[in-house]
This record gives C-alpha cells, sequence and structure tokens, in this order.
C-alpha cells in the first residue's frame, strides 16, 4: 500500500512555513506558523490516545489469556481506567487525583530515577579500566572530576576542586561544542533530507527515495 | 579464580550496598569534611544581601520530585535569606508538581519570619508553556495571573497591588533542572534588564556557566554543593551538609571500585605475561 | 514511625522498586505496572485537557478552523480500519513537517552559529588557545569522506578524540553527585519522614 | 516582507548548504564513489543481530525520547532510520525485534517502519504488532518498563539510537546486567559518556545522522555528507581565522558572525 505523495506534501507545506518563516518576516507567516505550531501540541495530544489503545489492548489480550503474569496486567488495566476516569471526572486538580500523583507516581519516579547512581557506580567499576590509550583518558578525567566536586578530594589536595573546575570549564566545552557543531550539520542535513521526501523511513520507506539494498 | 581475577568480577550487588551505606552513615552521623565556598554560590549570596528590604523578588521553584533532593536545599536557603532580608516574595511554578514546594518552603519558614499570605509573600498557580509563560510573565504579569495558587484574585491581594509590572520586581530567582533559567535571562534579564540569578542540578551546571561568566545570570547555586555552600553563608546548616558528607564517601566508594577493577586489570595482566614468558 | 497514609503508600513504593536492585521479583513487577498504568493515565488526562482548552473551547468559541487540527489528530485513529489506514500517515506528515523545520531552526541558530560566534574570541590567555584547538579538533574527528582522514586531518581526529574522551570522563564524573542527591533524597524520606529516624 | 534581523549569516548558510548537497549529489553520480571511513558502530549491527538471532532471544530497540519538536526531532528522525535498517535486518534473519516507545506520537510511525520493513523483507506474517510497544511518555515509568521487558524478554541485542536523557544509563546498565550486546547513539553530549561507559559500540552525534548515508549510500544521503564534510571545513576555518583576526585586534568576522 503505497500512500506518500499526499504525506510527503503535507511535511513540505508545513516545513516549508515555518522554515521560511524563520527568516523572513511577515505578519501572515508568523500567524500561519503559530498556528501550526499549536495544532502540532492537538495532534500530539491525540496521539496520546493510540498510546493507551496500544497498552490497552497487549494488557487487555495477556489478562483474556491467562499468559505468564496477567494478574499484573490486570492491575494495570484497572489503575489505567480507574485514574484516567478520576482525572477526566473530576479534574487533575482535584485532591483525589493529586493524593495519586503526590505519594504513588513521584515516589515511584524519584526511586527509578535514583537507580541511575547504583548503575553508574557498577558501570564505572566494569568500564573505567585502563584497557587502551582513550579508556585511559576517561578514566583519569572522570577521576579527577569526582574528587574535585566532593569535600574528600579537598582533604586529598588542596587545589583539587580548581582542577576539575578548569576540566569542566575548558576541555569539557571545547569537546562538547565540537560535537554539538558537527552534530548540527548533521541534523540540518538530515532533517532537510526528510523535508524533502528525501529520507522517508517515517512512512516505513526507505531513504534515497527508492529501494535501498 | 585467582585474587585478581576476583577483584575483577566483584558482583553488582555488592557495589550496591556498599553505596546504600555510604550515603546512609554521614546522613545518621555527619562527618563534618571541611568544604569551600565557590565564587558563584558567594555572588548569589551578595546579590540578595544588597537587596534593600520590602524589595519584591520573584522565586521560581520549577523542579519536580527527581530532583527535589538537590533543589529543595537551595530552594529552602534562599527562601530563609529572603525573608531574614524582608523581602516580598512572589513563588510562580513552571512544572506542574512544583507548586508543591512552594507551599512547603513557605509552610517551613512562614512562621518564624512572620510572613502573611498576600502581603509578605503570595503563591501563583502552575501555568503550562515554560518560556512562553515567562514571556508573558514579563509583558504583564497581572494578566498571566489572575488568580493566585488559592483561588484568590490576584487585584485583591496587597502585594500585587503594590507593582505595576516586571520594572518593579527586583530580582528573579528559578530553581530548575532545565532551562528555564536560561529563558528567564532571555526574555525578562535582556529585556527588562531585571536581574537574574539561580540554582540548577549538578549536571546543568556546565550548560549555566557561559551565562554566569557573562554576568547575566548573577551567581549559580549547583547541585547539592551550592546548596550546602548556601547553608554555609547564611549560617544554617541544612539537609545539604549532611548529604555533602554521603556524597564524600560515595564518591570514594566508586573511586575504590574503579581502583579495584584496575588493579585486578593490571596484576592479572602481569601475572599472565609473566606465566607466558616461561 | 509516620502515621500519615500517604507517607506509607510513598514508602512502600519506594521499597517495592529498590528491590529490583537485588533482582527482579513480584514486587517490582507490581510497582512497574501500576507505575505503568498511572503514567499512561496522567497522560491521558493530560492529553484531553489540552484538546479541550487549546482546540475545542476555542472552536465552539467561534474559531471555526480549530476544527482542522481536531480532524486530523482523529485521523489518527483510521489505522485501525483496514482500508482507510493510511490516511493517519497524514497527520503524522504534518508532525513529521513541523519537526523537522524546527530541527533546522534549532540546529542552524543555536547548534552551528551561536557556538561558532561563541569560540571566535580574541585569544587573551592558554584557555582561550586551548578551548579554541579542542573545538577545531573534535569537529575534524567527524568528518566522513575518507580523503580527509588522511595526513594532519588523521593527527587533528585523533587529537579531537582526546578532546572528547576528556569530556566525556569528566561529564561522567561530574553527574555522579547529581545522581548520588537522588539516593540521598530517598534516604532522607524513608529514614526522614517515614521511619523518622534522621 | 523583510528577512528577520541577523539571520542573514542563517541564510547564507542554509542556502550554501543546500547547494553543497545538490553538489555532492551530482558529483556521487557522476563518478559513483564517494570513499567514506568507517563508522564501527554502524559495522557492528550484524554481530548483534546475528548473535541475538544465534542465541533465539529478542532485540531490543529504542528510540530513547522520541518527540517531534526542534531540540529532538533530528534525532528522532535518526532513531528511525536506525530503525528501518534494525527492522530489515531482524526480519531477514528471522530474529524477534521488540521496540518500546517513550513517545505516543512516534509510536505509530516505528509500528508504521517495522511492519513496512517486515514485508520489505518478504516476511509480513512475521511481524508481531504486539512487539512494538507504547509504554510511558513518563520517563521513568518508561525506564521500568523497559528494565522489565529486557528482564523477562531476555533480550540479546540492544539498539537504542536517539534523543536520551537520564534514561540512557539505567537501559544501557540493565541491557548490560542482562547480558545483551548494546550499541547506542545520541547527539545529547550529557549523555554520550554514559553510552561510551556502558555499551559496547557508541554511535557519537553527528554519527547517528549520517547513518542512514552510510548504510543506504543513495546519492543524495551522499551529496548531504559531502555538504556536511564541507560545513565542518567552514566551521573550522573560520573559527580559526575570527579567532586570529580577533586576537589580532579585526573583530569583523566574529561580529559580522553574531550579526
Amino acid at each position: 500500500m503505497k500512500f506518500t505523495g499526499v504525506p510527503i506534501l503535507v511535511t513540505m507545506v508545513v516545513g516549508g512555513v515555518v522554515l521560511l518563516d524563520f527568516f523572513v518576516k511577515q505578519s501572515n507567516l508568523i500567524l500561519l506558523s503559530r498556528e501550526f505550531m499549536n495544532w502540532g501540541v492537538i495532534i500530539s495530544a491525540f496521539a496520546t490516545g493510540l498510546g493507551a489503545a496500544n497498552l490497552l489492548r497487549i494488557h487487555a489480550k495477556r489478562t483474556q489469556l491467562r499468559r505468564t503474569d496477567w494478574w499484573y496486567s490486570g492491575i494495570l488495566l484497572c489503575v489505567l481506567v480507574g485514574y484516567t476516569a478520576l482525572g477526566v471526572l473530576k479534574h487533575s486538580s482535584s485532591s483525589q487525583y493529586q493524593f495519586v500523583f503526590n505519594h504513588m507516581f513521584q515516589p515511584l519516579s524519584a526511586t527509578v530515577f535514583s537507580f541511575n547512581a547504583f548503575f553508574m557506580t557498577s558501570a564505572a567499576y566494569r568500564a573505567f579500566r585502563v584497557r587502551t590509550v582513550h579508556a585511559t583518558v576517561l578514566l583519569v578525567s572522570a577521576l579527577l572530576m569526582m574528587l574535585g566536586r566532593v569535600g574528600i578530594g579537598e582533604v586529598l589536595y588542596k587545589d583539587m576542586p580548581g582542577i576539575a573546575s578548569w576540566i569542566s570549564r575548558v576541555p569539557t566545552t571545547a569537546g562538547f561544542r565540537g560535537i554539538t557543531i558537527g552534530a548540527a550539520l548533521g541534523a540540518i542535513g538530515l532533517s532537510l533530507r526528510v523535508l524533502t521526501g528525501i529520507e522517508r523511513s517515517q512512512f516505513g520507506g526507505t531513504g534515497g527515495g527508492g529501494g535501498a539494498a | 579464580m585467582n585474587l585478581w581475577e576476583i577483584f575483577q568480577n566483584i558482583d553488582r550487588r555488592v557495589w550496591y550496598v556498599l553505596l546504600l551505606v555510604s550515603l546512609f552513615i554521614p546522613l545518621v552521623r555527619p562527618l563534618g569534611l571541611p568544604l569551600s565556598i565557590g565564587g558563584e554560590a558567594r555572588d548569589v549570596y551578595n546579590t540578595i544581601e544588597a537587596l534593600p528590604a520590602g524589595s519584591v523578588v520573584i522565586v521560581s521553584p520549577s523542579y519536580s520530585p527527581g530532583t527535589d533532593a538537590e533543589m529543595w536545599p537551595q530552594h529552602a536557603a534562599v527562601m530563609q535569606h529572603l525573608m531574614r532580608k524582608g523581602c516580598k516574595i512572589i513563588q510562580v511554578s513552571l512544572a506542574l508538581e512544583s507548586v508543591m514546594y512552594a507551599v512547603r518552603a513557605i509552610e517551613a519558614y512562614a512562621p518564624k519570619y512572620n510572613y502573611k499570605m498576600g502581603v509578605d509573600h503570595v503563591i501563583m498557580p502552575y501555568k503550562a508553556g515554560l518560556d512562553v509563560v515567562i514571556a508573558s510573565m514579563g509583558r504583564d504579569i497581572h494578566a498571566l495571573y489572575t488568580e493566585d495558587y488559592y483561588g484568590t484574585l490576584t487585584s485583591q491581594l496587597p502585594l500585587m497591588q503594590s507593582i505595576s509590572g516586571i520594572q518593579d520586581i527586583a530580582l528573579v530567582v528559578d530553581f530548575m533542572p532545565g532551562n528555564t533559567l536560561v529563558d528567564y535571562i532571555k526574555q525578562i534579564g535582556s529585556v527588562y534588564n531585571t536581574p537574574i540569578t539561580g540554582g540548577v542540578t549538578g549536571v546543568c551546571i556546565p550548560t549555566m556557566m557561559p551565562y554566569v561568566m557573562s554576568g547575566q545570570c548573577r551567581g549559580l547555586l549547583g547541585g547539592m554543593r551550592g546548596a550546602a555552600e548556601y547553608e554555609l553563608l547564611i549560617n544554617s546548616p541544612g539537609s545539604a551538609i549532611g548529604g555533602m558528607d554521603a556524597q564524600s564517601l560515595s564518591h570514594l566508594l566508586i573511586i575504590v571500585a574503579i581502583a579495584l577493577g584496575n588493579i585486578g586489570l593490571v596484576a592479572g595482566r602481569g601475572l599472565r605475561k609473566g606465566g607466558g614468558g616461561k | 514511625m509516620s502515621t500519615q497514609l500517604g507517607v506509607w503508600i510513598a514508602a512502600l513504593c519506594t521499597i517495592f522498586m529498590y528491590s529490583y536492585l537485588w533482582r527482579d521479583n513480584p514486587l517490582f513487577k507490581l510497582g512497574e505496572h501500576v507505575f505503568i498504568a498511572i503514567g499512561a493515565a496522567h497522560a491521558i488526562v493530560m492529553g484531553y485537557q489540552n484538546i479541550v482548552e487549546m482546540a475545542w473551547r476555542p472552536m465552539v468559541g467561534g474559531k471555526a478552523y480549530m476544527v482542522l487540527p481536531l480532524v486530523m489528530g482523529a485521523i489518527l485513529y483510521t489505522r485501525f480500519f483496514k482500508q482507510v489506514s493510511m490516511l493517519s500517515r497524514i497527520p503524522i506528515a504534518f508532525l513529521v513537517g513541523l519537526a523537522a523545520a524546527l530541527s533546522i531552526r534549532g540546529a542552524l541558530d543555536a547548534s552551528f552559529i551561536k557556538q561558532v560566534a561563541s569560540t571566535m574570541v580574541p585569544i587573551k590567555n592558554a584557555n582561550d588557545l586551548i578551548t579554541m584547538l579542542g573545538v577545531v579538533t573534535t569537529i575534524s574527528y567527524f568528518f566522513f569522506t575518507a580523503t580527509a582522514r588522511s595526513g594532519p586531518l588523521r593527527f587533528s581526529a585523533e587529537v579531537g578524540r582526546w578532546v572528547m574522551m576528556v569530556a566525556f570522563g569528566a561529564a561522567f564524573g561530574n553527574t555522579v553527585m547529581a545522581r548520588m542527591s537522588l539516593v540521598i533524597g530517598r534516604l532522607q524520606f524513608l529514614f526522614g519522614q517515614w521511619i523518622k529516624i534522621l | 516582507m523583510s528577512l528577520y534581523a541577523g539571520r542573514m549569516t542563517h541564510l547564507l548558510f542554509f542556502a550554501a548548504f543546500v547547494l553543497l548537497t545538490w553538489a555532492g549529489t551530482r558529483r556521487f553520480q557522476r563518478t559513483g564513489n564517494v570513499p567514506i571511513r568507517r563508522v564501527t558502530g554502524l559495522d557492528a549491527f550484524e554481530e548483534a543481530i546475528g548473535r541475538a538471532t544465534e542465541l533465539g532471544r529478542p532485540v531490543h530497540f529504542s528510540l530513547g525520547r522520541g518527540l517531534f519538536d526542534a531540540e529532538h526531532g533530528a534525532q528522532t528522525f535518526a532513531g528511525f532510520s536506525m530503525l528501518k535498517h534494525t527492522a530489515l535486518m531482524t526480519a531477514r534473519y528471522g530474529c524477534r525485534l521488540i521496540v518500546t516507545n517513550q513517545s505516543p506520537q512516534a509510536h505509530p510511525v516505528t509500528e508504521e517502519i517495522v511492519r513496512q520493513a517486515y514485508v520489505e523483507a518478504g516476511r509480513p506474517d512475521d511481524y508481531v504488532a504486539d512487539d512494538v510497544r507504547y509504554l510511558s511518555e513518563q520517563q521513568t515509568a518508561y525506564v521500568s518498563g523497559v528494565i522489565g521487558v529486557m528482564e523477562r524478554e531476555r533480550i540479546a541485542a540492544n539498539v537504542m539510537v536517539g534523543y536520551f536523557y537520564a534514561e540512557s544509563m539505567m537501559l544501557a546498565e540493565t541491557a548490560n546486567k542482562v547480558g545483551a550486546i548494546q550499541i547506542a547513539g545520541t547527539a545529547n553530549t550529557h549523555q554520550i559518556p554514559f553510552f561510551v561507559a556502558a555499551c559496547d559500540y557508541t554511535l557519537i552525534g553527528e554519527e547517528i545522522f549520517a547513518a542512514s548515508a552510510y548504510l543506504e549510500r543513495q546519492p543524495v544521503q551522499i551529496g548531504c555528507l559531502v555538504a556536511q564534510d564541507y560545513g565542518k571545513y567552514v566551521a573550522a576555518g573560520i573559527i580559526l581565522v575570527g579567532s586570529i583576526l580577533a586576537t589580532a585586534g579585526y573583530p569583523f568576522l566574529s561580529q559580522w558572525i553574531k550579526k
């Protein structure tokens, strides 16, 4: 089923307007491009429903077919439907909605986020080894930085915070800026190909406008 | 498996347990490790210290629970400092979950400094839109916030009556782990010449440094360390100073972990090489 | 110990999730499924409120053309009906066009011109020189056409790689503190607000 | 109708980029050959998916944040083209592919990409709709869901390309824990270090955007790569020249670009 002509035209028109608005000052263009951006938010909001439909389908099937761990899926469905109903019927500022948000959602979120600390420890232990010259540079830089950021570094060597601050101000800025400049060019190139319909993997097609090997 | 191989293959759960222990001990029993105060935190302190009593300040706590361990101590320390100086405080939130921190700050410190709602401080409701909200705050703060968080019309609040617009704001202090501080600098600082300062998470320090160095941001509180430095500056030790000792130990743990892995690697390599040579 | 229901629920949620660090287990599975459900529900509620506030109310209030984004949003759902499913590409194409143009704007301005401009400063000291050379060598690491990867450029690319490694190490080291703060936050909650021994 | 103040430089540069892409495309079409350097991370796909097939365990793919806006858009597109590539390979090898999504906008797109890839590979029946999953828009909820998928489906390979925030470390470390071989790439500078530390192969910054050109080698894509390289010459050149001039007291170049 090939249906790419109209979508690509839509991409070109919308993208063209928004891009032109970046360069050219014209009141109608400004209005249109702002309107397009608003529409983007609205369409995205509809997409949220698609995501939820996917969740519902997968977990309903699991519950129905009594697959392994099906009862977790059942709980998921109940919470999903119940909490959505609460939010839509009583609004998200209602105290019941906020209670669930503050006492379940937030601690769950903060806890999972804090996994990062544990994972960083195990990743540092495993990865920061002097296997190659590059790995050694990475390791030394990370060590100096860690020592410079906490009181114990200062106990070991008075100027440790100064060293850390230098690394973060000079070479780190330079490295990240270099990467950013390169990536900007890549982003412009790829976006341009998408905008002109050359790269069309977002419609399931291949790049290059034709079949690729 | 020889000793060197054991050093190289310690189970990750061992590290997890050690990490929890190293973070927990200093929280119960602070070690009191030395902490020097950086120039950026001092700049924030001096900026607030220079405000005359009665100045109106916008405080913008816009962080969420994921980062509150870093952001809340900064927010709390700055609020105490502002109240001690007798500044009027308008708290605005750019993140859905952050109004509760504005409320928490008031509940924690308003009674001590006898701050009254509507007169000495106001809490505004959350508005979605980040930089768009900031821009309209600059254009017309009264139009943006017609009601406060508790539903009172802002036109009836003495504090809001006393200001005509952004030009009457002496300082904006933003606490946000994202880009809003930059937005405040761009949309309010450079447009209306309102002084801007604030605090960010440790991760965002590098992003903010160019603005701090150019003076567009008057100093900066960076992560838990920034908060701890500020607690020292205002002489009111809080959770950040205790947290910094925990930081020290946990960093030390990672360094030990890296060292063990490498000792195992280098020594193991030496052994193997030696064995092969013979 | 706390006597508040909310604190107890929050503490249990925290413990359920942390149990994963030991191994995958039923408590974590329960936490995970509840978490995803609340997250999805919250997204739907926010999405619904966005649609009502940004499109429905303006449309009813006289901006008739707001029917367009509403229709486009609805078209997304044609993917569930085989004969018309390809129509759902239209709203996606809309989003894609928007994103591509916005990306070009952002990349041109903030990531390219601004970054280049802020590197072109008078060189007053060694730091300025190191920064400038660091940026240039890092850029040279990314040359793709192979002819550019010989001679002096090869050397420059190697230096660039070193600069990047220093930056990566530093960024890693710099982030440890922020991440530790997160666990400290949870511990302060568990032992401060829940068990109340801190 | 007039140009925005200060956008002249942008317009000039953009026009030059378009022109160079065209010139590069022509050169490739004429000579049929523009040598391109190796990108190890991209060459590693064969190994990763091959191993997953041998073990009979699935491949997991993540786009990261997957948003369609100024900051994330281009990286999301890069993720799409890598997904296309991954899906084509898993379809041909008869290996199972699980895609997890954080962004509801990207979700229908990923479904379409995977489905089409299976059609193209001549195995439309192998496409399993339930293996393209939306988990949550909320970052940490998404992470907890992916941890669940990685643990319980015992993935053997993990591919992550797109815009990643703090989920990078959590996903990479979990995948490592379950023994998956990993290829990851992002242009978000703050997250690259975690990929470098925890993954087997890392695509850094621009490499993710060049991936489709590298893998597919279509004329326009190669032309674009050529233009990107010229862009880098220009950037490095004006930084060098501009700094030297500014140091010598002639800051006109740096002033011009700031306009």
